[in-house]
């Protein structure tokens, strides 16, 4: 038996449950990696900022979008960022003090800019269809191919660069330039 | 609410606040770096929030949003290689104590 | 003076070939820059302009022909005792004259000519095009056979007519041309004396009493005065001028600190400056 | 995309493959410092050639997301001027602290493929991944001598505040894309004209605009958003601030020609005095700071700074009303190439052996000890005074004549560019005063700049001098200029 597009008896809709839920997931992980003290707990909760954000864009109707995110964020950054985590925590590096003398002026900073996001975005009238439309996998493979084939050749480009340079600045120092560091 | 433009929106630009706060007041090179993949991932859920609701913008959004989940890859892998470069050289990773240079 | 040419010919060259090109003679130098100039003024509709500069025109080509005149023409009116003194300058000196002279004679002819479109104003004409456009006037072509012509030729029939009135006071004395004319200095005087002319002439020549004003003027009451400005000038002028100074360093020190070192110093100040952007810009959406 | 899509993006698709030949040749002959010099060097020759081959055209490829014109051809060959400069007076400053050359020319070509990337771009989408194409090869050529400690923190310096700034710029962008239903630039600008028509803009757009403004601002240096200039020019190896205070900064202007004069000019009401607020402070904060420099890399980062308000004074013309505010941008993009990059390769010169520094001292007595390089640097100095008949002369010199044509508060911009460019002689000919009135330090070894550096500290030293004397460059600025004339 199909279950109805709204909770039974009520009036209030799956959808938003779903929202509601993924939404406070996503602030909540977002919050907790701004804020904790282990950095490696951090990193853990970027996962899941960003599985919740995934399940967000399915809700939005883009499984394409979501399939990327879990392999691009959650399959290739977050473990790089995991291993750099874990290459540079000493045990002389203080985890007491994670944040900055001026944290308090960040967070005045930080809801400024959240309230005037959400002043502009509510005070502006958007051509909105009202719902959310399926995005449809081959006319995205066409104007991908098509209309923006340069901007994908030049991401091609820009990731090679980045993994040229990054490999260079990266790479442990041979042994013999090791030696004569002061 | 989950089909208003809006909440989207405003879920999006406190996504955006948070690791705008983040990227101010953490100390560790790396949780800066987590900061601002959280303001790149605040980007693309509006991006994906304007193609979902408004039409025209449908299939465009996926594009844009497909480049800048790359973009921020790549963007990755730099900053990654900086800070195990500067770690070498300073032995810490918080940022706030690379301040030779000043003035 | 007088009689120099013979003594200090490398001197007296240069000097008449400057003297012929101040005065404006074609081709020399200085008849295009003058030309280009009265050309200018006249076209532009500034007639006055034009006619005082076309009377300064004669008037230089005869001060500078009587300057020629009494100094290296005629007989020597040197005290005989100094005149064996007199010998031409070392090649230090002679050399930077003729390098001198050598442009100051061609120069115009290289890069002015044709006056419209030689070298010079094909480097200018850029320079000047936005200048050109925004005064919204736009000069018309040069013409040699219509306004532009008539102008030059006029200015250059002055001067050769200044300067033969010049050559008639004064003498000229160039073997190579076979010009040879004595000086009148009986006329000179008979003519300034005219009862018209007698107070300009008594003008001109005690250069009219400047030195006597300059004197009442600005020794005896400058001098106060110039005290007085000496410490104006010392307290107030470099005070403010040091004070500037130091208000400016102080101020690029006291900035300077906001340059900490440190990165997140820095993410706040370009934050807050974003949130005063869309402060601003909200404010000028909203108007 | 077709064969003729590819022949318009020709110059592009060179430039990848000579960063692609640099890296084989590497390979091949590992550790060899000529042949990769040459290969590049030779490469952007045909990148030269191939974009003069396309000079005159005028074409839209891949479905109106690339735009070939004169600004595209006279922008890509002014980065092509930058980056062979840069790779001419790297090798002397490498080579000594044992940095290889392959992989500089090859990331530094491939920011120069970005930039070129940006100048073609018609698209927002397009412009914000040349964008990152331009400024990450960026980030790893700040950090390249990677074992100096000062480089590295310019590089994760500029990298995170970079990074910042480009999502803020995303931010913007996602913002404008949304509220007028294109990325394309052409299509903008009609929705724009027609919103303008109808009334007044949605706090959305204004929002995205301020985004938008802050990241270019950035990507700039402009004041209040500059503080990663003095930390990463200082800290960065001295042949890459060369490139960092020309390369980025004209690419960013070159985002400004093509996002904010050709997609939002009909805004240009509304960001206006955003503009002139923001050259009035980056002029004025950028002298102000650089007289109180030792450094000499430091200040002329600050100075640098201060060149950003100059410009911005051109930009702000244009918004005024003034078209040949577009044309005064791109001379002043030429000469200020030229002298700037000039400058640094002269600290470059002094700095062949490492462990010296760039304080001023460095400079005491270089006009006798070297007369050759401290009459260069007196003339690079002087130009950027702004001391005629020198290239930098002429490029205030179109500037504020664009403002004060302008008329209103663009006149007083102009008064305060005056004011500035006075102001700043002072710790320009400070230098000169070193240079020619101390007595040099004992015991200072002798510069020796191999024949490459020479051959680009000339090119520098002549088209500082003859810019303003040859107007080849303002004919091709305004040519240029032309373009964006709606």
């Amino acid at each position: 038996m199909p279950i109805g597009m709204t909770i039974p008896f009520t009036a209030i809709r799956w959808d938003d449950i779903l929202f509601v839920a993924l939404a406070a997931l996503v602030v909540g992980s977002g919050l907790l990696v701004v804020t904790m003290r282990d950095i490696i707990r951090c990193g853990l909760a970027m996962i899941l900022c960003f599985a919740s954000l995934a399940g967000i864009y399915v809700l939005l109707g883009n499984p394409l979008v979501a399939a990327t995110q879990v392999l691009v964020y959650i399959g290739a950054i977050s473990i790089l960022v995991l291993f750099a985590i874990m290459l540079t925590q000493t045990k002389n590096a203080p985890t007491r003090l994670v944040f900055q003398t001026q944290a308090w002026a960040a967070a005045l900073a930080a809801i400024a800019i959240a309230v005037f996001i959400s002043v502009a975005v509510t005070a502006t009238t958007w051509p909105s269809a009202g719902a959310v439309a399926w995005t449809d996998t081959t006319k995205l493979a066409q104007t991908l191919f098509n209309q923006n084939v340069l901007p994908f050749e030049a991401v091609s480009v820009l990731l090679t660069a980045a993994v040229i340079g990054g490999v260079l600045l990266a790479r442990r120092e041979p042994a013999s330039a090791e030696e004569d560091r002061p | 609410m989950s089909s208003s433009l809006d909440s989207y929106l405003v879920l999006s630009g406190l996504l955006f606040a948070i690791g705008t706060f983040g990227f101010l007041a953490r100390r560790n090179a790396i949780s800066m770096l987590m900061s601002i993949e959280l303001m790149l991932n605040a980007v693309n859920l509006t991006i994906v929030a304007f193609g979902a609701f408004i039409p025209t913008l449908n299939v465009q959004a996926s594009v844009i949003a497909l480049m800048v989940i790359a973009v921020a890859a790549a963007e990755a892998t730099v900053g990654l290689a900086i800070v195990m470069a500067i770690y070498r050289n300073k032995k810490t990773p918080l940022v706030d104590e690379y301040d030779a240079m000043k003035d | 003076m007088g009689g120099l040419a013979r003594k200090i010919p490398i001197t007296y060259a240069t000097m008449l070939i400057g003297a012929v090109a101040i005065s404006g003679v074609p081709p020399l130098a200085g008849f295009f820059s003058k030309d280009e100039i009265l050309g200018g003024a006249f076209k532009s509709g500034f007639l006055w302009v034009w006619a005082i500069g076309f009377v300064v025109a004669g008037m230089t080509a005869f001060y500078m022909f009587r300057l020629i005149g009494m100094t290296f023409w005629g007989p020597s009116h040197v005290d005989p005792e100094k005149e064996h003194h007199i010998h031409e300058s070392p090649t230090s000196m002679t050399r930077p004259l003729i390098v001198l002279a050598i442009p100051s004679a061609l120069l115009g002819l290289a890069i002015g000519f044709p006056p419209e479109s030689g070298l010079l104003h094909q480097w200018l004409a850029p320079v000047f095009e936005h200048t050109i456009a925004a005064g919204g006037h736009a000069e018309a072509a040069y013409s040699f056979f219509g306004v532009d012509g008539a102008l030059a030729i006029g200015t250059t029939a002055l001067v050769a007519v200044a300067i033969v009135v010049a050559w008639r006071f004064f003498g000229v004395e160039i073997p190579a041309l076979g010009l040879r004319t004595e000086p009148r200095p009986e006329q000179v005087r008979a003519i300034s004396a005219r009862p018209g002319l007698a107070l300009l002439y008594k003008g001109s020549a005690n250069k009219w009493w400047f030195d006597d004003i300059n004197h009442r003027l600005f020794v005896d009451w400058g001098g106060k005065l110039a005290a007085a400005a000496f410490w104006f000038d010392r307290t107030i002028v470099d005070g403010t001028v040091n004070g500037i100074g130091t208000v400016t360093s102080d101020a690029g020190l006291w900035i300077r600190r906001v340059q900490t070192g440190r990165v997140q110093n820095y993410a706040l100040g370009i934050a807050l400056g974003l949130i005063v952007m869309a402060a601003g810009y909200l404010v000028l959406a909203a108007r | 995309m077709n064969w003729a899509d590819l022949g318009t993006i020709a110059p592009v698709v060179w430039a990848v493959l000579v960063a692609a030949a640099v890296l084989v040749v590497d390979l091949a002959l590992p550790g060899r410092r000529a042949p990769a010099i040459a290969v590049a060097l030779a490469g952007l020759a045909i990148v030269a050639l191939v974009i003069l081959s396309l000079a005159g055209h005028t074409e839209r490829a891949f479905g109106g997301a690339y735009t070939l014109d004169s600004l595209t051809t006279f922008l890509d060959m002014l980065f092509l001027a930058i980056g062979a400069m840069t790779i001419l007076f790297a090798n002397d400053y490498l080579e000594p602290r044992g940095l290889p050359i392959a992989e500089f020319a090859a990331i530094l070509i491939f920011a120069v493929t970005g930039a070129m990337l940006i100048a073609g771009s018609a698209d927002l989408l397009l412009l914000f991944v040349a964008l990152e194409l331009m400024v990450l090869p960026g980030y790893l050529l700040v950090g390249f001598s990677r074992r100096d400690p000062n480089s590295t923190e310019g590089a994760i310096k500029y990298f995170l505040l970079g990074s910042f700034s480009s999502a803020i710029l995303l931010f913007g962008l996602a913002y404008v894309w949304g509220t007028t239903g294109s990325t394309r630039v052409d299509v903008i600008a009609v929705a724009l004209t027609r919103l303008v028509a109808t009334g007044s803009i949605q706090p959305g757009l204004a929002m995205g605009l301020a985004f938008m403004t802050t990241g270019v601002a950035f990507k700039m240096a402009a004041v209040p958003f500059h503080y990663w200039t003095p930390d990463a020019y200082q800290g960065s190896p001295t042949p890459v601030t060369a490139y960092l205070s020309v390369g980025p900064k004209i690419g960013a202007f070159a985002i400004v020609l093509r996002l904010f004069v050709e997609a939002l000019g009909p805004l240009k009401a509304d960001w206006l005095p955003v503009v002139i607020i923001l050259a009035a402070l980056t002029m004025t904060l950028g002298n102000l700071v650089a007289i109180t420099q030792d450094n000499v890399k430091r200040m002329l980062a600050y100075s640098s700074i201060a060149h950003t308000g100059y410009i911005l004074v051109g930009l702000a013309a244009y918004a005024g009303g003034q078209h040949s505010g577009i044309t005064a941008i791109l001379f002043y993009g030429v000469a200020y190439t030229f002298m700037n990059m000039g400058a640094f390769a002269v600290i470059a010169a002094l700095q062949h052996w490492p462990g010296v520094t760039s304080q001023i001292s460095t400079f005491a007595g270089l006009g006798r000890r070297d007369p050759w390089l401290g009459l260069l640097m007196a003339i690079f100095l002087l130009s950027l005074t702004g001391i005629p008949p020198l290239a930098g002369f002429w490029a205030k010199f179109y500037v504020i004549l664009a403002a004060v044509q302008g008329g209103g508060w663009l006149t007083v911009l102009a008064v305060l560019a005056m004011l500035n460019a006075a102001a700043a002689a002072f710790y320009y000919l400070r230098v000169v005063v070193y240079m020619y009135m101390r007595e040099p330090a004992e015991g200072i070894e002798a510069t020796r700049p191999s024949l490459l550096f020479r051959v680009g500290l000339a090119a520098t030293g002549i088209v500082t001098v003859f810019i303003g004397l040859i107007p080849v460059f303002q004919t091709l600025a305004s040519n240029a200029a032309d373009v964006l004339k709606v």
